[in-house]
């Protein structure tokens, strides 16, 4: 069929850009896992010392355990966030112009280099920063806070505001899809706000939720920066771990420990995908 | 029912921002009508019946059911209850729980729901499909869930906004005959919606007109139609010519005009357009000035003498069925 | 005016505390690039100055911001135009049902979860078994696509959803060959989306670090060098750049919705439409 | 009010070739590109990198580099695998000059050699092609020695308020929440082993090359210590450590010396403290890339001996680094910068930087002294030791922990 | 036109996997012939016009045009064109554009284009609007612009998918007289699919019932309406009852039933709904053994002497007007 042909060659360049530098380089971590390492060089070779260690390390399962808490976190409070700040856009405000200025003020500082966004956190919450300033001379506290910066509450802080964006477009998306009359038929059947809202707006904007999930998931498991940052180097999460042998030049390691991300990453969002079609959901 | 349930608008008003949707109507529903709104796109139907409904803040005026002023009451407390043009089920939920779902609002238990449930769809003849969701119903299934819904609030009056614009013909006129059925057993107000003179006809007791935000004529079905009081209400109800004379506009019902041979009529024509409807051919003649007149003939009538576009021809009626109207 | 509830007011609280938490640090870093020519990258202010604008402007003491600016958005670039066509592609590929589209979609799908920096450690790894010296141009290149393209492909899925497809049917019917259809037809018709997908292709690219980090070879590009900046420089002459980049952002954003606000602009300038006549 | 020697007339032959060279941020600097090419002719590309990075490319990336501008301890890991080509001492025109710490390990001959990876260790090869180290000045060197300084803690004596005189007091729980350490594991474990050393809990045979059971006590050690809140956060680069001391987030911490300038240069009070224990020593060099050939290698060859006669070091050296060849530099500071930093003695008149920052002002003296106290008083150099990659898995773990 | 341009399919058939949509239909389209598809939803009216056209590929059989086998022509090389439901004009292009699109892929150049798209804008009335995109115009507009641009590549076989449904009512009935129109004047073969009988059989010179991917009758319109063939056709095309017989089923046309006083009539009944339908009123009876009959009883008739429901009443017809149907 020459219909197929077409297809092919439409789908080609895709399909040969996602083999060259997605396939090709996940299965080249695959066997580099198994290589072994020098000071400076890897070698080809068949072992399994990388996972061996690995598996054998406490200080793996510490740092998994604390990426899921990262994850977890972070996912509940984007998901209040996110929910509300959609809803607010979806059906509080009225007018379509309104909603989409309000939502494009929201998606600008996502325009801005992620790095700068997050470092800037730091002359806010430091000891002498402005958070700290203000409580002190408003009188709420004597003693500066500590826990503000160089803490999980930083790093989560971070997090939050650099992820809640990919809960908001696609929850946004999800309730403008709901039809305008369902909620009055809810309230038409004595639904109370509260009720139309679990009731028929959450069950309604699960799909947006579920995206929302898959990428703020996604992103706070990969992460290995906002962590470094903004714990002050004090904490640390699966992507530093593999940060830090990278930038040691072990790369067998830090492809094993890879390997297993990888693995978990695709099961949490092979769990989601199971409950969402997101080819339907565009 | 002896308890007044009458529905009365008074000075009903309703603006957006600067236009007038709703233009201080005035109505009266007695208890247990079928009335139809009837009008063409934007003249402000729909927000009279959401007003009605309590989905859009009443502006001015106020609605009044059973002598109490509800116009600013939640929607669930107004004794209404509102069917959607898209008839709104809720995706996600069952047919059963669709119709269960105020009364689980309401805090019912489960098994006094479902009971109650059961019994509004056997009303609709749902039963067999109540664990269904909406997508897997066709429309006109899908309308009498969305009926079940509304009724088992036990509402006083029904508000229907266009319910059979959504379904194909043949349905159409099936789930209006179902529609009527249901009103007369439950003795309430339907108030429905449509811009569809046929359906506005077959439907209702009383019809109610409107035009740009106004209330053009109202009475009962018959009489709107037989004595429009405009040319508008004439046009609109079909199956009228609508004539300058000297004297002013008259309204003639199609199906009362006579033709002729030429030269014998009143007015002479040419004809432009023949149309076969089945048991009616209508033929449309150009009379001078430029004016139209469509005559319905019984087919058999018409065939037995036929007449082709470009044919002169004469037309004829009696006096008694000219109805003069503003114009 | 309508009355508006309760929660509306909360809501509305918590969304302008909302808007004050995104645009708070981006505010913090825009005051303190006005810092004197003594201030440092905290707070007190130490003076009010352009000096810090000025600063960047002149060559810095280390890196190359300036190249890196010119590399990110040439790259940002090759990585825009490659996205808006290779997603168009995919997406008319994933139109009809060919073998393998859905290998192709999980993969996309995965292109899309997978942690970035795995990517970044493939395909550094990947080029250096090869012996392939690693470039922004290359290698930086590719692992960028694998960010925007699934970006672009589900775009295009959305926007292919709601394509009318009589209206390639009514261009064959008038002759036009499958090259016409897509050049006149279909193309023009989903331009205003090729628009968003090309933007978002390129802010991706431009704003991407993780990528880039082990891909990029011996020149940074702007978020590299933002992070080397992060470690080699002590003054706000850095908060001056994220000012400066968070601006260019916003004109790129503004020069999009300008485009925009102009062709419906001229779309509807005779605007008495449709009525009267019929 | 220097004595500016006349111009030195360069060959032009070398001009309008590219070299590339990439380094820390702490040498990479634009001015030195933007002299050569006016000295020389030579367009020099810089590229600024973090620590981890600059080994990681020299390592990895031979052919994205002419020039490499790493530590010492860094070539004992880029060295073997060859991407790096060893430079003909004789074609050095300074090297007698050079300091003797780069060529026999001995500032003054009666000096000890330190602990740890001593730059002339892996300073030379034994011929042109030579992959092992050898410890005599073989004429063939790895790395042409660049800067070098000496570390110590960095305190905040405002906010301390009495004499600090020890690495022991980085985890005294009087400053609970404020101290820090770089997160960089071979020069962090140096730092480490310091104070474990002075607090007397770890006797070390060799700290530049420390056994697996040193490594585990002096890891468990500082484990402790940040499970008691004792670190406020750990730093990677030099601004970081700048930015935590000038802002108070930390009053004690390991510290490089121009991280202390860059702090003073705000106006925050803050001192180099020199230690009864001694410094921590780091040098860093010039290594030309193995692919450098024909013109390239000889302008090369021109641009390090154009580094070692003075411009070059006089720039560091008023930033508070030591250069290679001193004695070149001193032509290109004043009399009263070559005493203040060199010498150690009293400032005559206002210290600034080459960018014109004000450091010190007239009277004032460098903290640790002089040249010789300074880097006459070096207890270990930052090293590459033979357990490093347990080391390395270690100290991840002493960071999630 | 003396060439031929008869339009045959031979056992023309659409198979979509397992489902079968056109179950090998045979038709002879004579030239110049106005044509509806009349059938319910999925029967395959929609599929047999788009094998015609080009846009489905033939399962098998053949669509044979002037003698030509087409069936596996590209669309634009088979002398037909075809006008979508919802149009499908190009909504950055201007009205003119669209309809010189087919020239321009033909490489035409601009002068010729735009001359030749006028003239089409004329026939269709709409040289005033030339400029406008079609997000410009009202419906009816952007008909007419379907239409220009389908008949400017002067095919011998025009298609129309529900070509009316997207508009309303009125608009409805006022194109249906302007496509009769045109294709009087252009003298070409119009194939129109619809699902309204009246639309059918106010344009049809020939109706095609199709059922169950089968045509059920073909004929012109009168023939269709007065002597169905079927139940289903008598049912389908409306104001027809259909009555069990002992001798077998009958068709009876509702127009032509009478009302008597109960036990005079052929049948007795049961009065079940009364529907007004302004110049008719439609009365439906239950007879023995529960089926329904429906009178259309003109409207002052039934009122000289109304019925409620729930009356007993006599029905009764002439022997002439029934008509036998096949079950
Ligand atoms: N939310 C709104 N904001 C502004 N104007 C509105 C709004 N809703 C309706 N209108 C305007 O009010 C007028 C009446 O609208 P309404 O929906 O009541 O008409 P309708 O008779 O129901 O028409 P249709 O038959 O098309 O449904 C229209 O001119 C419409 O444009
Ligand atoms: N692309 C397709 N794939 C599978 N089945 C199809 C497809 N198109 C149509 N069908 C099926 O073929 C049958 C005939 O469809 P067709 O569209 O021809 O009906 P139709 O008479 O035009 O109906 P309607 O009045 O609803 O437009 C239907 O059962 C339909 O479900
Ligand atoms: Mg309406
Ligand atoms: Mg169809």
């Amino acid at each position: 069929m020459s219909k197929q042909i077409t297809a092919w060659l439409q789908a080609a360049p895709m399909a040969f850009v996602l083999l060259g530098f997605l396939v090709a380089p996940i299965i080249m971590i695959a066997i580099v896992s198994f290589w072994g390492a020098t000071e400076y060089s890897i070698y080809p070779t068949f072992q399994l010392d990388n996972y061996e260690f690995l598996f054998s390390s406490p200080v793996t399962y510490t740092v998994f355990l604390n990426t899921f808490k990262y994850t977890a976190i972070t996912w509940i409070i984007t998901l209040l966030i996110g929910f509300s700040v959609a809803y607010f856009l979806a059906f509080e405000v009225r007018s379509l112009k309104w909603q989409i200025g309000l939502f494009l003020l929201c998606t600008i500082p996502f325009w801005t280099s992620n790095i700068i966004r997050m470092i800037s956190w730091i002359p806010f919450l430091g000891r002498n920063g402005l958070a700290n300033s203000a409580l002190i001379s408003m009188g709420v506290i004597d003693e500066p806070l500590e826990w503000l910066l160089f803490s999980d509450f930083s790093v989560i802080l971070a997090f939050v505001h650099l992820y809640t964006l990919f809960m908001v477009v696609p929850i946004f998306n999800s309730m403008m899809r709901i039809d305008r009359s369902l909620i009055e038929a809810a309230r038409d059947n004595g639904a109370s706000g509260w009720q139309t809202l679990r009731h028929v707006i959450m069950p309604l904007c699960k799909p947006g939720v579920m995206i929302g999930t898959i990428f703020v998931t996604t992103l706070v498991m990969g992460d290995f920066i906002t962590v470094r940052f903004m714990s002050g180097s004090q904490r640390a999460n699966v992507g530093r771990l593999i940060s830090n042998d990278i930038s040691l030049l072990q790369y067998p390691s830090a492809s094993a420990t890879a390997v297993v991300l990888l693995c978990t990453v695709l099961i949490v969002i092979a769990l989601l995908l199971r409950l969402v079609d997101i080819r339907k959901e565009l | 029912m002896t308890i007044n349930t009458d529905l009365e608008l008074i000075a009903l008003t309703k603006r957006y921002g600067g236009t007038v949707a709703v233009d201080a109507i005035a109505h009266h529903f007695k208890t247990g009508v079928y009335a139809c709104l009837l009008g063409p796109s934007g003249c402000g139907k729909s927000s009279t019946l959401r007003m009605i409904a309590g989905h859009e803040s009443v502006s001015d005026g106020s609605v009044v059911l059973g002598g109490r002023d509800i116009s600013h009451l939640a929607p669930a407390k107004r004794g209404t209850a509102m069917m959607f043009q898209n008839y709104a089920l809720f995706p996600h939920l069952s047919v059963r729980d669709n119709v269960a779902f105020s009364l689980r609002m309401a805090g019912e238990d489960k098994p006094t729901r479902d009971k109650r449930a059961m019994e509004m769809l056997e009303l609709v003849e749902m039963t067999a499909l109540a664990d269904r969701i909406p997508d897997q119903l066709s429309g006109g299934q899908q309308q009498r869930v969305a009926l079940a819904r509304a009724l088992i609030t036990r509402p006083q009056v029904l508000l229907l906004d266009e319910p059979l614009s959504a379904l194909d013909p043949f349905l159409r006129i099936r789930m209006r005959a179902e529609l009527k059925r249901l009103q007369r057993e439950l003795g309430i107000s339907f108030i429905h919606v449509t811009h569809g003179q046929d359906e506005a006809l077959a439907l209702a007791d009383e019809i109610i007109v409107m035009n740009n935000a106004k209330i053009e004529q109202a009475g009962p079905a018959r009489e709107v139609f037989n004595s429009p009081k405009t040319a508008f209400v004439a046009r609109f109800m079909g199956g009228h010519n609508v004539l300058q004379m000297p004297q002013g506009h008259i309204a003639l019902r199609s199906d009362q005009m006579r033709i002729t041979d030429a030269q014998t009529g009143r007015m002479e024509g040419q004809v432009t357009a023949i149309e076969y409807q089945g048991a009616h051919v209508a033929l449309t003649a150009q009379v001078a000035g430029g004016q139209e007149i469509t005559a319905l003939l019984p087919d058999a009538q018409f065939f037995d003498n036929p007449s082709e576009p470009g044919q002169t021809i004469g037309i004829d009626w009696e006096d008694r069925v000219a109805h003069p109207v503003l114009a | 005016m309508e009355k508006r509830s309760r929660s509306f007011y909360i809501l509305a609280v918590f969304f302008a505390l909302f808007v004050l938490f995104l645009y708070g640090p981006v505010l913090t870093i825009g005051v303190l690039s006005f810092q004197g020519p003594q201030g440092g990258l905290t707070f007190p202010m130490n003076g009010v100055s352009l000096h810090w604008f000025r600063d960047l402007f002149q060559e810095q003491a280390v890196g190359d911001i300036w190249g890196s600016f010119r590399r990110s958005f040439a790259l940002g670039m090759m990585v825009m135009v490659t996205t808006v066509v290779v997603s168009v592609l995919g997406g008319l590929a994933f139109r009809k049902r060919f073998k393998g589209s859905g290998l192709l979609f999980y993969m996309a799908i995965a292109s899309l979860v997978i942690p970035s920096i795995l990517v970044s450690l493939g395909v550094g790894l990947i080029f250096n078994q090869l012996g392939l010296p690693v470039h922004w141009a290359s290698s930086g290149y590719g692992s960028q696509l694998t960010w925007t393209l699934p970006f672009g492909l589900l775009i295009m899925f959305a926007v292919f959803n709601r394509f009318d497809k009589s209206y390639e049917e009514a261009a064959r019917d008038l002759g036009a060959t499958s090259w016409q259809t897509i050049a006149h037809v279909v193309l023009p018709i989903i331009a205003p989306s090729l628009l968003g997908v090309a933007l978002f292709g390129f802010t991706l690219s431009y704003d991407e670090f993780a990528r880039t980090l082990l891909t990029s070879g011996s020149y940074n590009t702007l978020p590299l060098e933002i992070f080397g900046m992060t470690t080699n420089v002590t003054t706000p002459v850095i908060f001056a750049l994220g000012t400066l980049t968070t601006f260019f952002s916003l004109c790129v954003i503004g020069l999009f919705f300008l485009a925009v606000w102009v062709s419906s602009r001229r779309k509807d300038k005779s605007s008495d439409a449709g009525k009267g006549m019929v | 009010a220097s004595t500016l020697p006349a111009p030195m007339v360069w060959g032009q032959e070398t001009k309008n070739i590219t070299l590339r060279q990439f380094g820390t941020g702490v040498s990479n600097l634009n001015e030195v590109a933007t002299k050569v090419k006016e000295d020389l002719g030579i367009n020099l590309e810089m590229t600024a990198l973090d620590t981890d990075s600059v080994t990681q490319r020299a390592a990895t990336q031979p052919d994205s580099f002419d020039i490499a501008d790493i530590e010492y301890f860094v070539a004992k890991k880029v060295w073997p695998t060859g991407n790096l080509q060893a430079m003909d001492a004789s074609k050095i025109a300074n090297y007698d000059k050079i300091v003797g710490i780069f060529r026999n390990g001995k500032l003054t001959p009666e000096s000890t050699i330190a602990q740890g990876t001593a730059p002339h260790t892996v300073g030379f090869v034994d011929g042109p092609g030579g992959t092992e180290f050898v410890d005599n000045e073989s004429g063939w060197m790895t790395l042409i020695p660049t800067i070098y300084n000496a570390d110590t803690l960095g305190i905040r004596p405002d906010l301390i308020g009495r004499p600090i005189t020890s690495w022991t007091e980085l985890l005294n729980p009087e400053f609970k929440g404020k101290a820090s350490i770089l997160d960089i594991s071979s020069i962090g474990i140096m730092d480490m082993a310091m104070v474990c050393e002075a607090m007397g809990e770890v006797t070390y045979g060799d700290k530049g090359n420390m056994t697996k059971e040193e490594i585990d006590k002096t890891i468990a050690i500082f484990t402790e210590a940040k499970k008691a809140g004792q670190f406020r956060a750990f730093w990677k680069s030099f601004d970081e450590s700048v930015n935590l001391m000038a802002s108070g987030e930390v009053v004690i911490q390991s510290m490089w010396s121009p991280a202390i300038t860059a702090v003073r240069s705000r106006g925050i009070p803050c001192v180099y403290q020199p230690l009864k224990e001694g410094y921590r020593s780091w040098g860093g060099g010039i290594g030309l890339s193995a692919s450098l050939s024909g013109m390239e290698l000889d302008a090369a060859y021109e641009y390090i001996n154009w580094y070692l006669s003075g411009w070059v070091g006089g720039f560091l050296m008023r930033q508070g680094y030591y250069s290679a060849v001193p004695e070149t530099s001193k032509d290109y500071m004043s009399e009263n910068e070559w005493g203040y930093w060199f010498e150690g003695k009293e400032s005559t008149a206002d210290i600034t930087s080459p960018f014109g920052d004000k450091l010190a002002g007239a009277g004032e003296t460098r903290d640790g002294g002089s040249f010789y106290d300074r880097m006459g008083a070096v207890a270990c150099w930052n090293s590459v030791m033979a357990e490093n990659q347990y080391m390395v898995r270690k100290w991840n773990e002493f960071i999630a922990a």
